[in-house]
């Protein structure tokens, strides 16, 4: 019964974060066209499309690993939609969460674009495969000051869950943006280049790689990449809410802060042109990681 | 017990004057006769080592002058375990040069069978009389016939070599004179124990030169550092299984000589700190000189000196455990380096510069010839399960105990150096390709069982080093003795007189 | 006879006879290698127990062999995976030459490792480490490429490290007058400060070379790359473990007790950290699979180095917990480079591509073995990796875990480059022709990467032999304190649950390959992968489109300033210089007979004008 | 299933509701027609607004627009793309060199009736089409997917030997893998 009940929670976690996450995407594009005076589409465009990409044909494949690489990214983004705590207190969404441990969710990250990589790699579509090269340089770019501020998180407080950091901010009354500022700085440098929207799209970067490790994915495989990058953006939201902004007691408030959140890698996207894959990661390791340095001290020190 | 010390020098004497008369009758008995009678002189010395290790040691009178005033000859512990090697040594170099090359021809093998018989009569003289200037003559008959030795190829560079060893040779002698008439004129005597019994008699000063030229001119003999200029041309030049008996048997006389001046005759303690840093000095210059040589035989030259080197460090440590250990090195030393001379000398069989790059892939064509040299090469470096790393391990164990870690350091750098220029010569061996040119040449059956011999040996002292631990104990109680050595000698005499 | 001896003298006896009776035929060849190495390794587990030492005198020292709990867990890296190599090794070297020196050798070397862990003393434990080396060497060696320069270079620094060992050895008999690893532990604490630091430096130099730790890792990539991959695997997979092996003893319990060792502990794992930077970003620049996998050993190694010098009983839990998984799974991925070039003719990750159809069970176990070579959940990998970063934190080395993270992160770029360059891209034509691996290479590939997969979930099986080793070492018992069956838990009471993870994750990937796969495999058709979208063109058969040179340029470009410095260079400088010192040397003897009696007369005469100086009464 | 009327009529009008809306288009930029899409996508005229978004490869696309004249050399790429595309697929013929040939009625190297060649579904009339007419081009095509009328794939298929024959007519050197989904 319980397990029942569990699986009920997960199912209910990732309808809630699919909805969110599509929704915002659809947001997304709505505030990027009103950014370009322009109309653009409804906030519900992302549903639109993925209800039409399945519906869509799949007459072609390039082998299992086209299959899996997908699914692989699934289990990325759902696992760790498991993992990272939704409300204060669980309830329904207290899935997998026990503890729910930092260092198991930096690696259950890191799984998809493995996968993703290993599907884009079968197609044997050159631009695939330069796509990925780009995609994991880049992410050996972001990884460093976001490790960085989760160290000083960890050592502030002497655990490495998120659960209980979350307690500990609840308990103190500020948030860990305040109180550690540093950071939160280098988190939020380097969540933008987790989104990968500008000025580090450089994976899909649909101009030049014909969007890169998708470029031989469509319907069914592009639907599922779609809802997981939904879900992963949700995931990853929720992470830096749970994080940096105490957590939320209710669905709404998460919405807010997430929404808040995630308006800084769109808007600092919007105007911005696109870096190469060296300068991405050189930007990276400059500021951000200084700011990680800075937030590892503070941590020790203060 | 068969046979008497005197024999062992009186046999392959008398064989080397009778190998030219029986030679005119039978032919071939120029090269049996010497088999022979090296055969017998290992089973008499090795018994007489058996017995003076579990009882007395033998001391012989030579026409029945006693012990202070005649000529005596001393078959200790230590003497005669160094004869006995040389012997053996004598036989395996008999063994493989039978039929060797040049020596097929018959007048070449009478000379070449005459000096061996010489060399190993001399050197097993010099290491059992107990008369200092018999021991004088002893080492000059070794040094003639270790010079016509290395003429033996008759060419223009054997001839040279021949003349630095003997221009060398010569110095050597005159300083051994001098040296001796030093303390014939202080103590008035020349038996070795009745020497280091008055010792305390002579001036310093004398002593101290005294030593000096002894240093010099057994220096020479020995291979230590300034002086060893004519052992790379010599070993060069040489037949191959001449570098052998030099590496084994000539050297090992010399430094015998060293040893015993150093250990019993002399009691300068000073000599010892000397023995270490002559030694140091000998080991880097010649193993640091080996690694950019480009010839075999001149490669494995420098290398023997550089063991020399090792084993005066061993020496000069002068504990008990530092004479067992260079004892111990002196017997690997004696039996590894032939075998790499004779392994190596069919490997550059046919070639007339000897390069190192011409036993390029030869692994393929003498599968067991090599097998043999890489034996060697990896024994001699020291590695295990073979027989040179308890011999180097005994000689850096008795140098901590003795704190001296800063030569451990120079030591153990030294055998990496070692270790490049063996692995170098192996790797050729193997991985190479055999360039067309040269010409392989099978051992012969008797070469190859000498080579086994020794091979053998290597491995099963390797398994087991406490086959040869006893002998090498004794030998060593016996060399740090030198109250027992003077009273066996001179008890004899008196015993005699009474 | 005593067990311990039978089974080394099995393994000796079976290396000669394999070399030796191999020349009548190759069965009876083949036969005696495998049995050689599989009876004496099933008699060593069902036999040889913990605490029972045989002892024996050679030349006055006494040596004594038995096996301790912390062996007992390397032996089963050494024989396990030495098993399975073995009869990999079978399949692979088929139609060689001088296949009895090989497999002679290949005995030899597991014999001397299985000496080294049962040596209770370091004259035996040296004995053996210096036959591993040699017998290493050959292996290095054996395909007869750049002997001079690979083979030369692993066994000077080999040399260097063993001699150093040697020197350690010796100075430790003459104060403790015993060679016994045991006396030596228990009399440290009464030795002077001196020999307090130069004792474990020695020693860790020596094992600092054979597990590849900056600055003595250059050996590594060209000796782990020239050998013929069976072997590779356990000169990577078990033979560098040994250094392991020996430098969780000397820092356990020697460095533990030098007054101010923290700071060599603090060094050692630097240097590890540093060791894991370089191997990665090296291995990231590499096109050929050895040396990717060859320089990752290197990084790989560094982490559990980092391990050891914390010292923490978490970090020395994910040491060796990382030991063994790397020999899993490290084993196995140069067994997959030793099937793909046995198949294809060449390692080279620019040439060969698409072999994913090909070698499916290959790639099954390349793919398994990657996961956990990357740390990804739920493969082994993570267990350790999550040890080590928990270990770390929970220390204090906060800048430490980040330079660990940075390795680890940038592994994924090898790993990707190597799954890539193997199994995926084009297919092309070249290719065709290649079949899957014969089954005795793809059975001992597949039972490490199920082997990965079950460490994963149930790491306590692991976990439990070596809180065994670590108790024996002084250490408390960490069960239920660090881990459980399959639970990992950290200095502050966090948790991994792994049970319920690992199910998340299969039924998560099961439902989503369902979802992908069962509709797809009645509709959809396979098209080869030539039919890409690449701006409406058609690549003909002989176009090959894969993208593998300059595979991760632009990361190498944003590294660069890092890896413009080589230590290897600094070392043939070195090396250089040495050989023009040692040619000046040389010209000491001119070879003119003036010149020698010139050098006899000044010897002499030096002598006589300092001989109160020298020999001064 | 898309002309499945009879059973499935409910989920069909959902589907092709989606499909109306949501238009990824591959815009084949042959000609000197392509220098209005960016006009049409961007700020002034704001395509996007009816769902449309611009794809990059053939493997995602609905729509392939062909943006004025094809050359005998291009129209094989073309033909490629379109096959590559998955279903369902709708082709824009653009401009009038797409209809007869337009200005380019008399080249020898160009094709003149695109339909002979790919069944499209709308042309869009001028020379050029201005971003206005554009638009209302494919507001024609959403009006006539929501109908389900836009069956060009499936005439296509159907009608493939037919398309061969042509297409073979103008690439001698036919090397195309098979089409047959």
């Amino acid at each position: 019964m319980e397990l029942i009940l569990n699986i009920l929670g997960a199912i209910a976690t990732i309808v809630l974060a699919f909805t969110v996450g599509m929704s915002y995407g659809g947001i997304v594009r709505k505030i990027t066209a009103r950014v370009h005076n322009r109309m653009g589409p409804p906030w519900y465009q992302n549903f639109i499309d993925a209800f039409k990409l399945a519906g869509k044909t799949t007459a072609i494949n390039h082998g299992i690993m086209q299959h899996f690489g997908p699914a692989f990214i699934m289990v990325s983004s759902i696992v760790s939609l498991m993992i990272v705590p939704v409300l204060n207190g669980g309830g329904w969404f207290e899935n997998l969460n026990f503890g729910g441990d930092l260092i198991f969710l930096l690696y259950i990250m890191v799984f998809g674009p493995l996968g993703m990589a290993l599907g884009a790699g079968q197609t044997g579509n050159p631009n695939s495969a330069i796509g990925i090269t780009r995609g994991l340089s880049q992410m050996v770019g972001f990884e460093i000051p976001w490790v960085m501020a989760l160290v000083a998180l960890m050592v502030q407080f002497d655990t490495t869950s998120i659960v209980d950091i979350m307690r500990i901010q609840n308990e103190s009354g500020t948030w860990m943006m305040f109180s550690s500022p540093f950071a939160f700085i280098a988190a939020v440098m380097a969540m933008l280049g987790m989104f990968r929207y500008s000025p580090f799209d450089i994976v899909g970067a649909p101009t030049e790689l014909a969007s890169g490790p998708v470029s031989e994915n469509g319907g069914k495989y592009l639907l599922t990449m779609m809802s997981s990058g939904s879900i992963f953006a949700f995931v990853k939201l929720t992470l830096y809410v749970d994080l940096f902004m105490g957590g939320a007691d209710n669905l709404i408030i998460l919405v807010l802060k997430t929404f808040a959140l995630y308006m800084i890698p769109v808007l600092y996207g919007i105007v911005s042109p696109r870096y190469r894959t060296e300068q991405s990661i050189r930007f990276f390791w400059g500021w951000p990681t200084f700011f990680g340095l800075l937030a590892i001290l503070y941590a020790v020190f203060v | 017990m068969v046979g008497s010390p005197v024999l062992l020098i009186a046999i392959p004497l008398l064989a080397a004057f009778l190998i030219p008369l029986i030679g005119m009758i039978w032919k071939e008995s120029v090269r049996l006769i010497p088999g022979l009678v090296l055969a017998f002189m290992l089973v008499s010395s090795a018994s007489m080592l058996l017995y003076v290790t579990n009882n007395s040691t033998i001391i012989e009178t030579i026409a029945g002058w006693q012990a202070p005033w005649g000529i005596n000859l001393v078959f200790s512990p230590l003497t005669g375990f160094l004869a006995t090697l040389m012997i053996f040594l004598g036989f395996i170099v008999w063994l493989f040069s039978y039929r060797f090359k040049r020596n097929v021809d018959f007048e070449p093998a009478k000379k070449y069978f005459i000096f061996l018989m010489m060399l190993v009569a001399g050197a097993v003289g010099i290491v059992i009389t107990g008369d200092i200037f018999n021991q004088f003559v002893f080492i000059e008959i070794t040094s003639i016939s270790a010079y016509a030795l290395t003429a033996f190829y008759t060419g223009r560079n054997s001839a040279e070599a021949s003349f630095k060893y003997l221009l060398m040779g010569s110095l050597s002698s005159s300083a051994l004179l001098i040296a001796i008439a030093i303390i014939y004129s202080q103590l008035g005597t020349l038996n070795m124990a009745d020497i280091a019994d008055k010792m305390y008699l002579m001036p310093t000063g004398y002593k101290i030169t005294a030593l000096i030229f002894f240093f010099m001119g057994i220096g020479i003999e020995a291979e230590i550092f300034p002086l060893n200029g004519w052992a790379p041309d010599a070993y060069t030049e040489a037949p191959g299984p001449i570098g052998a008996a030099f590496a084994g048997i000539v050297v090992k006389a010399g430094v015998y000589a060293m040893i015993r001046l150093v250990f019993t005759l002399f009691d300068i303690p000073n000599s010892m700190q000397f023995l270490v840093v002559i030694g140091l000095v000998t080991l880097i210059v010649a193993e640091t000189s080996a690694i950019k040589q480009d010839k075999l035989k001149r490669m494995l030259a420098y290398s023997s000196i550089g063991q020399m080197g090792l084993v005066f460090v061993a020496f000069g440590i002068g504990t008990a455990e530092g004479v067992f250990a260079a004892l111990f090195l002196m017997l690997n030393h004696a039996i590894i380096k032939p075998l790499l001379f004779l392994s190596g000398s069919y490997l550059v069989f046919n070639s007339k510069e000897k390069k190192i790059s011409e036993v390029n892939g030869l692994g393929k064509h003498m599968p067991i010839t090599s097998l043999l040299f890489a034996l060697g090469a990896f024994a001699i470096v020291g590695l295990p399960p073979f027989s040179g790393f308890w011999s180097k391990l005994s000689v850096l164990t008795a140098a901590a105990n003795e704190g001296m870690i800063l030569i451990i350091a120079l030591v153990l750098i030294v055998s990496v150096v070692e270790i490049v220029y063996y692995f170098r010569v192996v790797n050729r061996i193997y991985f190479f390709e055999k360039s067309d040119n040269v010409v392989v040449q099978k051992p012969r059956i008797n070469a190859m069982i000498a080579m086994l011999i020794l091979g053998s040996i290597i491995l099963v002292i390797g398994f087991d080093p406490d086959i040869v631990s006893i002998y090498l104990h004794k030998a060593s109680h016996d060399l740090m003795n030198t109250r027992e050595y003077i009273d066996n000698v001179l008890s004899i005499g008196q015993s005699l007189t009474k | 006879m005593e067990m311990i001896y039978l089974i080394l003298v099995l393994f000796l006896g079976g290396a000669v006879l394999t070399w030796l009776l191999g020349k009548i035929s190759p069965i009876i060849r083949d036969i005696l290698f495998i049995s050689s190495v599989i009876i004496p390794t099933v008699l060593f587990f069902m036999n040889v127990e913990v605490g029972h030492d045989v002892s024996f005198q050679v030349l006055g020292y006494k040596l004594s062999w038995g096996i301790s709990y912390l062996a007992y867990l390397f032996s089963y890296i050494v024989l396990g995976l030495g098993s399975l190599a073995s009869v990999y090794a079978v399949a692979a070297m088929k139609g060689k030459k001088n296949l009895g020196f090989f497999y002679s050798n290949f005995i030899l070397s597991i014999m001397s490792m299985m000496g080294i862990l049962l040596s209770r003393d370091l004259i035996s434990f040296f004995i053996f480490w210096e036959i591993m080396t040699w017998s290493s060497y050959l292996m290095v060696v054996f395909r007869g490429k750049d002997v001079q320069k690979v083979g030369i270079k692993y066994f000077v620094f080999s040399a260097i490290g063993a001699y150093a060992m040697l020197m350690a050895i010796v100075i430790v008999n003459s104060l403790t007058n015993s060679l016994l690893i045991s006396d030596l532990v228990s009399s440290f604490g009464s030795f002077s400060l001196s020999m307090k630091w130069l004792i474990p430096l020695l020693l860790l130099i020596g094992f600092a070379v054979k597990s590849a730790m900056m600055p003595l890792h250059v050996w590594a990539p060209g000796a782990y790359s020239n050998s013929p991959m069976a072997f590779t695997s356990m000169f990577s997979g078990a033979l560098s473990k040994m250094g392991v092996y020996g430098m969780i003893i000397v820092m356990v319990s020697l460095v533990s007790y030098i007054p101010n060792g923290f700071w060599l502990k603090e060094t050692i794992a630097w240097l590890g950290g540093i060791t894991a930077v370089g191997g990665t970003l090296w291995a990231v620049a590499q096109d050929d699979a050895k040396k990717l996998l060859a320089y990752s050993s290197v990084a790989q190694l560094g982490y559990i180095i980092v391990g050891i010098g914390i010292g923490t009983p978490l970090a020395m839990l994910s040491a060796l917990f990382m030991a063994v998984m790397h020999a899993i799974f490290k084993g196995n991925l140069f067994l997959v480079v030793g099937a793909i070039e046995r198949q294809t003719g060449t390692s080279n990750l620019t040439e060969v591509s698409g072999l994913i159809r090909k070698m499916p069970w290959t790639f099954i176990s390349a793919l398994f073995s990657i996961i956990a070579l990357a740390g990804i959940p739920p493969l082994g990998g993570f267990v350790g990796k999550w040890m080590l970063y928990e270990s770390l934190i929970g220390s204090n080395h906060y800048l430490l875990v980040i330079v660990v993270f940075f390795s680890s992160t940038a592994a994924f770029l090898y790993s990707y480059k190597f799954l890539f360059g193997f199994f995926l891209g084009q297919e092309e034509k070249e290719w065709s022709h290649i079949k899957e691996a014969p089954a005795m290479m793809v059975v001992p590939m597949m039972i490490l990467a199920v082997a990965t997969f079950v460490l994963g979930t149930f790491p306590g099986l692991v976990l439990n032999p070596i809180d065994n080793g670590l108790q024996e070492l002084g250490f408390a018992s960490t069960q239920g304190r660090y881990w459980e069956m399959s639970a990992l838990f950290n200095e502050w009471g966090n948790q991994v649950m792994l049970q319920p993870l690992v199910y998340a994750i299969i039924a998560v990937f099961l439902f989503f390959a369902a979802f992908l796969t069962i509709k797809g495999f009645k509709h959809t058709r396979y098209v080869t992968t030539k039919d890409i979208s690449s701006s409406g063109e058609v690549p003909k058969e002989h176009e090959n489109l894969t993208f593998s040179q300059n595979f991760f340029q632009p990361f190498l470009r944003a590294v660069e300033p890092f890896m413009k410095r080589r230590i290897d260079t600094y070392y043939s400088g070195i090396g250089n210089g040495l050989e023009a010192i040692f040619d000046f040397t040389r010209r000491i003897y001119t070879g003119n007979g003036q010149t020698y009696a010139l050098y006899a007369v000044i010897f002499i005469v030096v002598l006589l004008m300092f001989k109160n100086a020298l020999f001064g009464l | 299933m898309i002309n499945d009327k009879n059973s499935q009529k409910i989920v069909d009008i959902l589907q092709n509701w989606a499909r109306k809306h949501s238009l990824f288009v591959l815009a084949y930029g042959t000609g000197c027609g392509a220098i209005e899409i960016p006009p049409t996508m961007t700020s002034r005229y704001d395509a996007e607004r009816f769902g449309i978004r611009g794809a990059a490869t053939p493997r995602q696309a609905d729509v392939l627009l062909i943006t004025g004249y094809l050359t005998t050399k291009t129209l094989k790429r073309v033909i490629r793309v379109y096959e590559q595309m998955q279903d369902p697929k709708y082709v824009i013929g653009f401009g009038s060199c797409t209809i007869n040939g337009g200005m380019y009625y008399d080249s020898y190297n160009t094709i003149k009736v695109l339909d002979k060649y790919l069944p499209v579904d709308v042309y869009i009339n001028g020379c050029m089409p201005r971003p206005e007419s554009v638009i209302s081009g494919i507001v024609k095509l959403q009006s006539l997917i929501a109908e389900g009328k836009a069956n060009g794939a499936a005439k296509y298929k159907e009608n493939l030997d037919w398309y061969r024959a042509n297409q073979k007519k103008i690439i001698p050197n036919w090397v195309m893998p098979e089409y047959n989904w």
